[in-house]
């Protein structure tokens, strides 16, 4: 992969390049279908009920059907919303979330952008969809999707410092902004896992990316019980796909990065599970974050904005800022040790 | 942090616990034999007394009777029977008044359609109604009027 | 150059997730936080009073169960309470306890219902259904007992319509130590929960002056520390002979109604324990009724104690088969009368936590 | 509150039923102490319901409706601070809003009423009082055409802004009989 990525862009090359977009798209469409089946599944087990059973075998065509029922639905544009505005935001919204996916390395060999500052990359990118949002919110014209989009705005921004910071530490044991290299840097076994040194940063990443997400129980943006929907309740038919799907593919993005920065990626647990490929073991943690997403929303009630923004600058900033000081610490006695 | 925790342990466990869903449009279900639903009429048992038109709440019961084609036998017999399901509440009213019997609740519920003409009953219709009959009608209600 | 700002004017409802019905709050808001709010109601107004004064006491009690429609054995009651006492008729014993087992039941499955669609507007899915299955349960038993799951039309003026079946009182008596199991689960899912506390606790506070200045009634007054349960101080039907606590909170906040609904439920099963016992094992369900119901003129006033507080009629009758004016006082509409007055200054997210703590529902606030 | 089967059963937590020798002593007293405190026409009848288990009944006089209510409720020896239920009735020669108030420290209740005609009914408003009295004048005000004076904020709570009538007066004639 990393070869055709740093070849000379030709015809041919570039040719290349976008049939492995559209596989990957595929793949991540693919990934956000059974990810809603499967969430519904879940919450529906857990609520005692069976979920969907109905379109296909087990209900796994349902999502299929829910999207085509989306994309035949009329698309409705209120008179009064800005018209540009509100159908560029879906789109502002959905890139990033699906951009951010090139740099995560899914096995040894699976990897679409090697970049150096892979992180960053990911962190950077991750906000603009903030401002699709924003922009989404504010051109519906309706009162409660812009409030629904000013306090994403606040929890976005609020947000991005711990998940930032949370980071931090991980990038200082692995001397690196390289996902690659930070997944290197654990191989070996469950034991050389960034999870373990990093349990605070860890904890905060979570925290703050469930938060990133606007998912349960930080869905204050779209608090149904609140602002009905937030700031898609304007949008119908394939505008309002486009919101869900970014959000499903943040889920994807979110799981596949915590696995790489603290399990290990690809790594088998204990070297003689080896034999099983990296992928698998890459899958399976990523599917224990999606399946614990979906069990958090299944059980937690909503937070309150209040509580939300005193959370993150109260708690998990300083407690960030003190995992950073420890993290250094430990590696400076460390370096002394040895 | 605890109590968090405590409840993600209890919506794990509920997982495997039993399903409560209904198979509903494909295993119908059964409701007790006192359920209300849609009446059955039974013209013959009927006097014409008229009291469940009286007693119903909304009025959605009309009825007319005619003369006893047998001359030898006095009072009337039911012309016109007819129920407009727009209004009745399935109060179990007139069920509750009728003397001889002649209205009674069956277990029939599915009144959904496309039409509002078609939630207007007549003697015809309830009297085929007659899937899943109310068996006990002896309710503790004192009989109102009428001889059985 | 100063930002100009501006206040929003939010019209929550009719239509909206937390109102619970077709109820509308319109809110002015500085942000999120609510400067001023005006509870504009009217939209399920029936005219039920209006409607009484033509229809015969028997007719009218299907209209009580349209009411409160959660909470339908208790509007039934309070109705025949009033006529009741009014003609001074004597009830059987059996109808009593009955009366009272369905009370109780009905208390219970509306204290359900409301605790799954609070934590719905709160934002927790699962509770929702899981309290929906209990109540599921108690809805059957009524089917079962009179052929409906909702509206009842279950009371009579002098007794009750149906005896129970056979096998009736032993489900129940399974039932309550099944609940009592459930409840501890409840408690492990939802009470701890820190997220669920931090919403709750100091939201829409008020004190005890201010509760009976509103005239509060039910968990909504009993928050307060005041302690006061028309079981108890003005006792009804058979109350008397059960032993049960009135729970009581002194904090006055959404938590503390919470608490003392949910302690409720624990105290209905004590008396529903002890009715199944006491329930005698033959009887009449109805009492000698006259053949056409004619009430004696006078007025009379009955308050007994709902799900959501004091649920009252008031009868002025002229001595014919119908009452001359029907006035029921409806615990909801009374309760949410506080709304404006909490909702000053909180923010747009405690608004759902303030007015489903106070419980209402909407077919009786408009009636 | 008894019905038949209760009367012989003890009601702990509560007042016994007054007895009939024991109700007139509390009624002239209370009668006497409106007297006092209020006008010496504060009072235009003052009974016992007996289909009301004794519940006291008076008929206040509507000038003094409001005066008399605040010494109902502020009296060392009333202490009405709590109000269960109010209606109005329009019973075709006049109307009347009855309040039904209870005291929760010294635990006894009595009905007050005013009455007012049918043309330009006017009563004053208890909101001042018990704020319970806010909507629920609104309600009468809306289904009757009571009008309270002194009230905050008389306006229709139940009907649309712009409805013709008061649908619970007698002689309500509905604009189309079918609604």
């Amino acid at each position: 992969m990393a070869d055709y990525v740093l070849s000379a862009f030709t015809w041919q090359n570039g040719l290349l390049f976008f049939i492995w977009t559209v596989i990957t798209l595929f793949a991540v469409l693919g990934f956000v279908t059974y990810a809603i089946y499967f969430e519904r599944k879940v919450i529906g087990w857990m609520q005692l009920r069976i979920g969907p059973n109905r379109v296909g075998p087990l209900g796994l065509l349902q999502t299929v059907a829910d999207i085509a029922k989306l994309l035949m639905k009329e698309d409705i544009i209120p008179k009064a919303a800005v018209r540009d505005l509100f159908i560029i935001a879906p789109a502002l919204t959905f890139v990033p979330s699906f951009v951010v996916i090139a740099t995560i390395p899914f096995s040894e060999s699976i990897t679409f952008a090697d970049l150096n500052i892979g992180i960053l990359y990911y962190l950077a990118l991750s906000s603009i969809s903030t401002i699709g949002i924003i922009i989404g919110s504010w051109a519906s014209n309706n009162k409660y999707s812009l409030l629904g989009g000013m306090r994403s705005a606040a929890q976005m921004i609020s947000y991005e410092i711990p998940l930032v910071l949370s980071v931090v530490g991980v990038i200082l044991m692995s001397s690196s902004l390289n996902l690659r290299v930070i997944v290197e840097g654990q191989l070996g076994g469950v034991w050389h896992w960034n999870i373990f040194p990093q349990i605070i940063g860890f904890v905060i990443f979570i925290i703050a990316a469930v938060s990133e997400l606007n998912r349960t129980p930080f869905d204050l943006p779209e608090a149904e019980s609140e602002l009905v929907a937030g700031y898609h309740v304007e949008y119908t038919g394939f505008r309002f796909a486009f919101f869900m799907l970014a959000e499903y593919v943040y889920v994807f993005a979110f799981s596949a990065m915590a696995t790489v920065l603290f399990l290990g990626g690809w790594d088998a647990p204990a070297p003689f599970l080896s034999f099983i490929p990296g992928l698998i073991w890459f899958l399976l943690k990523f599917s224990f974050f999606v399946f614990f997403l979906f069990w958090i929303r299944a059980t937690l009630p909503r937070i309150r904005v209040d509580q939300l923004m005193s959370l993150a600058w109260k708690v998990l900033l300083p407690l960030s800022l003190l995992n950073i000081l420890l993290t250094v610490f430990a590696i400076e006695i460390h370096k002394w040790i040895a | 942090m605890k109590g968090i925790l405590k409840g993600m342990g209890v919506t794990f466990k509920a997982m495997t616990d039993k399903k409560v869903t209904y198979a509903y449009p494909d295993v119908p279900i059964n409701m007790p034999d006192r359920f209300r639903g849609i009446q059955h009429f039974d013209p013959e048992k009927c006097i014409v007394c008229n009291q469940c038109a009286r007693i119903c709440p909304t009025d959605c019961i009309q009825l007319t009777g005619k003369a006893n084609p047998d001359p030898t036998k006095k009072g009337k017999v039911i012309d016109t029977y007819d129920i407009n399901f727009e209004l009745c509440i399935l109060c179990d009213l007139c069920t509750e008044v009728c003397p001889t019997e002649a209205i009674v609740m069956t277990n029939n519920f599915e009144l959904a359609s496309y039409s509002r003409d078609e939630l207007f009953k007549n003697l015809d219709w309830l009297n085929e109604n007659n899937q899943l009959i109310r068996q006990e009608n002896n309710s503790a209600m004192p009989k109102k009027g009428g001889e059985k | 150059m100063a930002i100009r700002t501006e206040e929003l004017l939010l019209n929550v409802g009719p239509q909206h997730p937390s109102t619970h019905g077709v109820f509308r709050v319109v809110v002015h808001i500085d942000g999120e936080v609510i400067t001023s709010s005006d509870p504009v109601m009217g939209y399920l107004h029936r005219g039920t009073e209006k409607l009484a004064e033509n229809l015969t006491y028997t007719q009218i009690i299907p209209y009580t169960d349209r009411m409160d429609y959660v909470s339908a054995m208790t509007n039934n009651y309070v109705l025949c309470h009033a006529v009741e006492t009014l003609m001074g008729l004597e009830i059987p014993e059996r109808a009593e306890y009955l009366r009272v087992i369905v009370m109780e039941l009905q208390r219970i499955a509306s204290h359900l219902l409301w605790w799954g669609t609070y934590l719905l507007d709160i934002g927790a899915m699962s509770p929702f259904l899981f309290a929906f299955r209990d109540r599921e349960m108690i809805l059957d038993f009524f089917n079962e007992l009179c052929g409906a799951r909702l509206t009842y039309n279950y009371m009579r003026i002098g007794g009750v319509k149906w005896d129970a079946p056979e096998g009736w009182i032993e489900k129940i008596r399974n039932y309550v130590p099944y609940l009592r199991q459930q409840l501890i689960e409840y408690d492990a899912l939802v009470n701890g929960n820190e997220i669920f506390l931090a919403r709750l606790k100091g939201v829409g506070k008020y004190s005890a002056e201010d509760a009976i200045n509103y005239g509060l009634s039910g968990a909504c007054l009993r928050s307060t520390g005041v302690k006061w349960d028309l079981r108890k101080d003005r006792p009804y039907s058979i109350y008397n002979r059960f032993e049960f606590d009135v729970p009581v909170e002194t904090e006055g906040d959404c938590y503390a109604r919470y608490l003392i609904r949910f302690a409720e439920i624990s105290e209905s099963l004590k008396i529903l324990e002890q009715a199944v016992e006491q329930f005698p094992a033959e009887g009449e369900t109805m009492g000698k009724v006259p053949r056409v119901l004619r009430v004696p003129e006078g007025e009379v006033y009955v308050g007994i104690e709902s799900p959501r507080g004091e649920i009252g009629c008031h009868i002025i009758s002229k001595g014919k088969d119908k009452p001359y004016r029907l006035k029921f006082r409806r615990p909801s509409f009374v309760n949410l009368q506080i709304l404006p007055k909490l909702l000053e200054g909180e923010t747009m997210t405690n608004l759902v936590t303030i007015l489903g703590s106070i419980d209402i529902v909407v077919g009786e606030v408009d009636a | 509150m008894s019905d038949g089967i209760q009367k012989d059963q003890p009601t702990p937590n509560v007042e016994p039923v007054i007895e009939a020798p024991a109700e007139p002593v509390q009624l002239h007293v209370w009668h006497q102490l409106l007297v006092d405190r209020v006008s010496q026409d504060a009072v235009i009848s003052c009974v016992p319901n007996a289909k009301n288990n004794d519940l006291i009944t008076i008929i206040v006089n509507p000038e003094h409706f409001l005066s008399t209510a605040t010494v109902l409720k502020n009296d060392e020896q009333f202490q009405f601070d709590y109000c269960r239920n109010v209606s109005g009735s329009d019973l075709e020669t006049h109307m009347e809003v009855a309040y039904y108030l209870c005291s929760m420290t010294l635990n006894h209740e009595v009905c007050i009423k005013a009455t007012t005609n049918r043309e330009t009914p006017e009563v004053q408003s208890l909101t001042s009082v018990w704020e319970t009295a806010n909507w629920n004048e609104r309600e009468i005000f809306d289904l009757l055409g009571i009008n309270f004076t002194g009230h905050p904020d008389m306006r229709r709570i139940m009907m649309p802004d712009n409805w013709v009538g008061h649908p619970l007066r007698k002689d309500y004639v509905p604009l189309d009989p079918e609604v």
